[in-house]
């Protein structure tokens, strides 16, 4: 393979896309190319409809490579809840099926149940979704048994609608709601969601993961791989939280508000499992 | 034989959900409906049914909204204050175009209410309680064997227009014993849902198939207004059912529905013996509304009483219809022979009322 | 004079709350509304205001009820999907008769529907989207001014009635941006709140919300009461403005966005000599049945235009009883297929041509 | 009522100062009388009854605006901390707001407000009665429910696999950062009551500190639900709720930081 590179080339860190450059890449069509790295084939050829640094693609990206990789495309069923979010539920190629604000644990119940706990369905929600308006709704999903499993998308903000607190937003950032940054004294507490589940007897599987690096993107792959197994075999609940970035809502670049998740948000919300067990007494 | 049951009426809408192989029920218990609740955590699981008590009825109906996504038969059931609860929920339904059946038992209210009867839903149901200005099917039966057979009805018209269909009833209908005959209704073949149900993609190389709870947000706003405008328009047309009795010759035409036509029927019969030149009109489907009976009526009749249990509310469809042809009253909530909330509008009230009219 | 600003629909919601002393805002984000949830953020705290962001819609007017229940002045927003999750706690306040103020910035529905704009809660919040006999007070603006206005009436009409009020606007409304001027506007003295529970400190009485003395025993007398209110509301408070209605052959019914495009729609015809008048509706409920009735009487047409499919119309057939034509155009005469469409002026006068070519 | 002349009786044991002198309206051997006279003792021993507001979840400990002479608010089914924070903030956090709700008031339908209430860092009490079922409805299952409790919702016994599992909701909230205190108690004994009314004084006291918010669970025994005389009932919260539900402190801190 031939290829001709500009030496002005100026690739952006982790993703080593190329931000400029001088000279298109000149390559080779003869030569034979093999791939490695490609869309995963449960997803559609469709692009992101997603702000630029939004790590929501992301996290479709995971999802997708978990199913393919469990090969369990055929049986999944897909609840997207309200948010950016949920815009990537159409960029996989399964059944899907949107949900009011807040309610996909109960619409993923409905559907499990009402097919008699045979197909694999996840919910994707976001921090607005699942833990202002959907925390009593997760919490008895999880209480009733349910052998469901949650994606949830932290981005400390509502992006969707322009930046203001979630429950999940930290101490002192400043949102359109918090203009002096959230202060305890009226504003409480950012949540932790997925120690709060982990309490609880019908968890099967708890974890925080984030996409910060490449290391940390196949740590969460295998995380959420971990909690489709646990529907799977019909343990209990899984979910996994994803720390993400959003940059409108940070208001800060892409690059900076990955930094800003690693400086800050991986302070507050420490990565890792918290609740993994093979069968509930 | 067909089998005979002595059995109240809450109960009556859970034998009418098996006997319409409804094998999903989400509910979450209120005040005067428990029995429905009870009857199919009790029932469901002989029969290898979904049972789910909800921790809400914001649940109830989302779960609702995900059973009937997947194609079955499914319903949920609630009263007044919880029904409110539903709103958003029962918009979601119509909006997802999803079939499915919902059983209003009536209290009193407005908000937390009370836990005795009324009839202060009519508005609500019918003028669509949730944002959007969609419309269901609202079916009010007014006996235990009515309520048996109009939630098969209910699930039928469902899944034929592929909407959400209401029951309302209410505490006094859903709590009183009466004979009730089990046997199944047939009413013919239905479309297929295989073509839009979740039901997972299987091995197949289906891309997948979408339910969208924003008919606004992808595709066309406007063809899927013009769907549900001519899905109304064939509601209207063909779905309008009601009970009438000599409409045709009638001084004075008493107009009621649920429970309050029960005392309003023994009205009739009553003045009719007396030799009164009365009618009767009970509206099973409130949407769509009888208009079209009761505008010919008013040709010749220029005396409706309208008797429901609470300030007036169907009272108003009854003045849209008569369009200034006829002078309409109400028997209502003033009319009740407590001033508790145990209350009701008695037989006797109501023939009294007619005879002062007439 | 008052101040100028120039300023969207949604932040004059804001400044109406505060020129009418409400200093209590419980709401939460939902487009198209998220400028008066922002506003509040900003504002309240500097003048010692309560903001809270709560978790849901029904946190928001759970929060506004009690906050209500304690007699203060206390208001939320939301748009339609939100809207609809609120309709419990609205027929529990007039159940209790508690002054609230709740605002709707309506968008596409049903269901989640669009987060463009949509006139289609009309029936949601003039039939009572809750249970039980209850009305609330519904006033539409159709500018920026009439918004902040409306807010300050509202709030008066609350305590006056002790009646949730809520003020119907919409996405055009709330985004657009016009010239405000910032007055506040007295509307006369109001009852005491001896009814609120605020701890009992040295009253010799406890008070309950709602009192539960007639909650046990007199369930009828509260309805039938209830009944007295909304016939004074009816009697004395229906608003509505007319626009060369007298030599009209045709009259045109609007509300909030599609009154202006209606109005515009008289504009470009008036001077082309066709004789169409607009009939506006300021309180939705109780809505101006009279006045479209009297004009039934001497025009031989009417043609409603709202962006649904047809709600406002039910009302004005309501009135009419069939002595005149009631055409409506409705969403489906949109300029787009996408759920962006809206309703032109030009589309309006098409429309009109028509009906009057064709009498 | 007839009057016994008895000129040497003393005054040994009344009704607490801010009860309102009503008798209650729950069925024999129900709890819910005796926490309404808990609550108004410590009350009583805080001193508050005229700056403190209740509000009222629904459920028969709804009925407990009857009982207990404070101001009160009627929420709507678990809205409890939603009305609560509307009063206290709308305020300026001067009253003393207390919220009494049951397990399907604040368990089932109301898991989320208290959360979020909590987590907005509220300054308010909570008082959750938690009777392992539906009493006010006749009988249903409660998330509280223990399993393989026979209900009318669940007629073979709670079963995990269908209905899952009894939740612990004063552990669960003792994990988030704005609560300063949470507790359970129970009224089988005299000790048990003691300990509960300790329990109560220090959830009062943490919202008049102004550190955050106080929760107390108080089991109790609903005969209806039990389908059991009173005794009986009793015996069985003794026997089988305890041991599912340790009493006890969670958490009771100073200062959130």
């Amino acid at each position: 393979m031939k290829r001709k590179v500009d030496e002005n080339v100026k690739r952006e860190p982790f993703s080593g896309r190329i931000i400029s450059s001088t000279i298109k890449e000149n390559i080779d069509e003869k030569v034979e190319r093999e791939i490695v790295y490609s869309r995963p084939e449960c997803m559609h050829d469709l692009p992101t409809i997603l702000c630029p640094g939004c790590q929501h693609g992301l996290i479709y990206r995971l999802i997708g490579e978990a199913i393919d990789e469990l090969k369990i495309r055929g049986h999944c069923i897909g609840v997207g809840g309200v948010g950016c979010h949920a815009m990537g539920m159409g960029m996989l190629k399964i059944d899907a099926i949107m949900a009011l604000h807040g309610r996909a644990p109960e619409v993923a119940t409905g559907i499990k149940r009402s097919l008699h706990g045979k197909p694999i369905v996840f919910t994707v929600q976001g921090d607005g979704d699942l833990a202002a308006i959907g925390m009593g709704d997760m919490i008895n999903a999880v209480n009733r048994g349910e052998k469901l499993t949650t994606i949830f998308c932290n981005n400390a903000g509502y992006g969707t609608t322009g930046g203001q607190m979630a429950p999940t937003t930290l101490l002192d950032q400043v949102t359109t709601t918090t203009p002096e940054g959230r202060q305890p004294q009226g504003f409480g507490y950012p949540i932790h969601v997925a120690e709060l589940l982990a309490t609880m007897t019908g968890m099967a599987f708890s974890a925080r993961c984030a996409l910060t690096s490449p290391a940390q993107f196949n740590q969460a792959l295998k995380t959420v791989k971990t909690a489709f197994q646990k529907q799977i075999d019909g343990v209990g609940y899984s979910f996994v939280e994803i720390l993400s970035a959003c940059p409108p809502t940070f208001k800060k670049t892409p690059l900076e508000s990955i930094k800003w998740i690693m400086s800050h948000m991986l302070e507050e919300y420490p990565l890792g499992i918290f609740k993994d067990v093979d069968k509930i007494p | 034989m067909l089998e005979k049951r002595l059995i109240n009426g809450n109960e009556a809408l859970g034998y009418g959900a098996l006997y319409a192989d409804c094998r999903c029920y989400f509910g979450y218990p209120i005040t005067p409906q428990n029995e429905v609740v009870e009857f199919f955590a009790r029932e469901l699981p002989k029969v290898g049914g979904v049972f789910v008590q909800t921790e809400s009825e914001v649940s109830s109906i989302n779960m609702l909204y995900g059973a009937a996504a997947t194609g079955v038969r499914a319903m949920t059931s609630s009263s007044s204050t919880g029904f409110s609860l539903m709103q958003e929920g029962i918009s979601t339904l119509a909006a997802s175009e999803l079939p499915c059946v919902i059983a209003d038992v009536q209290r009193g209210g407005p908000g937390g209410g009370n836990t005795q009867t009324s009839q202060m839903d009519y508005m609500q149901v019918t003028r669509g309680g949730g944002n959007g200005g969609y419309h269901n099917i609202v079916l009010s039966p007014a006996s235990v064997q009515e309520t048996f057979e109009l939630v098969q009805l209910a699930f039928c018209l469902a899944d034929k227009y592929r909407h959400p269909v209401i029951i309302l009833t209410d505490a006094i209908i859903g709590q009183m014993q009466e004979g009730l005959e089990l046997h199944r209704l047939d009413f013919g073949p239905l479309p297929d849902k295989k073509s839009w149900a979740l039901t997972t993609v299987g091995d197949h190389d289906d891309p997948g198939r979408f339910i969208q709870n924003a008919p606004g947000i992808l595709g066309s706003y406007r063809d899927y207004m013009i769907r549900i405008t001519k899905k109304y328009q064939e509601m209207t047309e063909k779905e309008v059912r009601y009970q009438a009795g000599h409409t045709e010759d009638a001084d004075l035409i008493v107009v009621s529905f649920g429970s309050s036509a029960r005392s309003s029927l023994w009205a009739y019969h009553q003045a009719r013996k007396e030799g009164l030149r009365v009618g009767f009109i009970r509206p099973i489907t409130l949407w769509p509304f009888p208009t079209q009976i009761i505008r010919a009526a008013a040709q010749h009749t220029k005396k409706f009483v309208v008797v429901e249990d609470n300030l007036g509310q169907m009272l108003r469809d009854v003045q849209a219809a008569v369009q200034d042809k006829a002078e309409v009253h109400l028997v209502g909530i003033a009319h009740r022979h407590l001033v508790t909330s145990s209350g009701m509008i008695f037989p006797k009230t109501v023939l009294q009322e007619v005879k002062r009219l007439i | 004079m008052g101040k100028k600003l120039l300023i969207t629909g949604n932040e004059a919601v804001g400044y109406g709350a505060i020129y009418a002393g409400c200093r209590n805002y419980f709401g939460y984000p939902i487009t198209p509304q998220n400028e008066v949830v922002e506003f509040f953020a900003r504002e309240l705290p500097k003048i010692g205001g309560n903001f809270v962001q709560t978790e849901s819609e029904l946190t928001s007017i759970n929060m506004l009820y009690g906050a209500v229940a304690t007699g203060v002045r206390a208001m939320t927003s939301s748009s339609s999907t939100g809207f609809s999750l609120m309709q419990e706690c609205i027929a529990h306040m007039a159940y209790c008769s508690l002054p609230a103020v709740i605002v709707d910035v309506q968008r596409g529905g049903p269901g989640a529907g669009s987060t463009q704009t949509a006139q289609m809660d009309y029936a949601q919040v003039t039939k009572g989207g809750g249970n039980g006999d209850y009305y609330p007070l519904v006033l539409a603006p159709f500018s920026v001014q009439e918004i902040f206005e409306l807010i300050q009436r509202a709030f008066y009409l609350a305590d006056k009635y002790h009646h949730p009020v809520i003020v119907l606007s919409d996405a055009i409304l709330g985004q657009m941006m016009e010239n405000l001027e910032l007055y506040s506007i007295n509307f006369g003295p109001l009852p005491a709140k001896d009814w609120a529970a605020t701890g009992q400190g040295e009253r010799k009485y406890r008070n309950t919300v709602p009192n539960i003395w007639t909650f046990f025993n007199n369930y009828r007398d509260i309805i039938v009461n209830l009944g007295k209110k909304y016939q004074e509301i009816t009697d004395n408070e229906v608003r509505f403005k007319t626009y060369e209605i007298e030599d009209a052959e045709m009259v045109i019914v609007a509300y909030g966005s599609s009154a202006r495009i209606s109005l515009e729609t008289l504009r470009r015809l008036r001077p082309e000599g066709y004789k169409v008048g607009l009939i506006r509706p300021i309180t939705l409920w109780p809505f101006p049945t009279k006045i479209i009735r009297e004009t039934s009487h001497r025009v031989r047409n009417f043609l409603v235009v709202e962006d649904s499919l047809g709600q406002l119309v039910e009302d004005v057939e309501f009135a009419v009883e069939g002595r005149a034509g009631v055409h409506l155009l409705g969403s489906l005469a949109r300029h787009l297929p996408t759920s962006s469409g809206m309703i032109f002026p030009k589309t309006v006068s098409e429309e009109v041509k028509n009906i009057l070519c064709h009498k | 009522m007839p009057q016994i002349d008895h000129p040497e009786r003393e005054l040994l044991c009344g009704g607490p100062e801010s009860y309102t002198g009503l008798p209650t309206m729950y069925c024999p051997g129900c709890h819910y009388g005796t926490v309404a006279r808990v609550i108004c003792e410590a009350i009583d021993e805080l001193g508050i009854k005229k700056q403190a507001i209740g509000v009222a979840g629904v459920g028969c400990h709804g009925f407990m605006i009857g009982t207990i002479a404070t101001d009160f608010v009627f929420a709507l089914h678990g809205r409890g901390p939603g009305v609560a924070t509307g009063i206290k903030r709308s305020q300026g956090g001067k009253p003393i707001v207390f919220t009494i709700q049951g397990d399907g008031d604040l368990a089932a339908i109301g898991m989320g407000d208290i959360i979020n209430a909590i987590g907005r860092g509220e300054k308010l009490t909570t008082i959750f009665c938690n009777n392992a079922g539906y009493g006010t409805t006749g009988g249903q299952m409660a998330p509280t429910t223990l399993l393989e409790q026979v209900t009318t919702t669940t007629p073979t016994g709670r079963d995990p696999q269908v209905a899952g599992y009894p939740i612990h909701v004063a552990e669960m909230l003792a994990m988030l950062r704005g609560t300063a205190y949470s507790a359970r108690g129970a009224l089988t004994s005299r000790k048990n009551y003691n300990q509960t009314k300790k329990f109560l004084n220090l959830a009062f006291q943490k919202q008049m500190d102004g550190i955050g918010y106080g929760f107390v669970e108080i089991l109790s025994a609903c005969p209806s639900t039990l389908h059991m005389p009173p005794n009986k009932a009793l015996k069985w919260v003794e026997e089988y709720m305890i041991a599912e539900y340790p009493l006890g402190e969670f958490k009771n801190v100073k200062e959130i930081l």
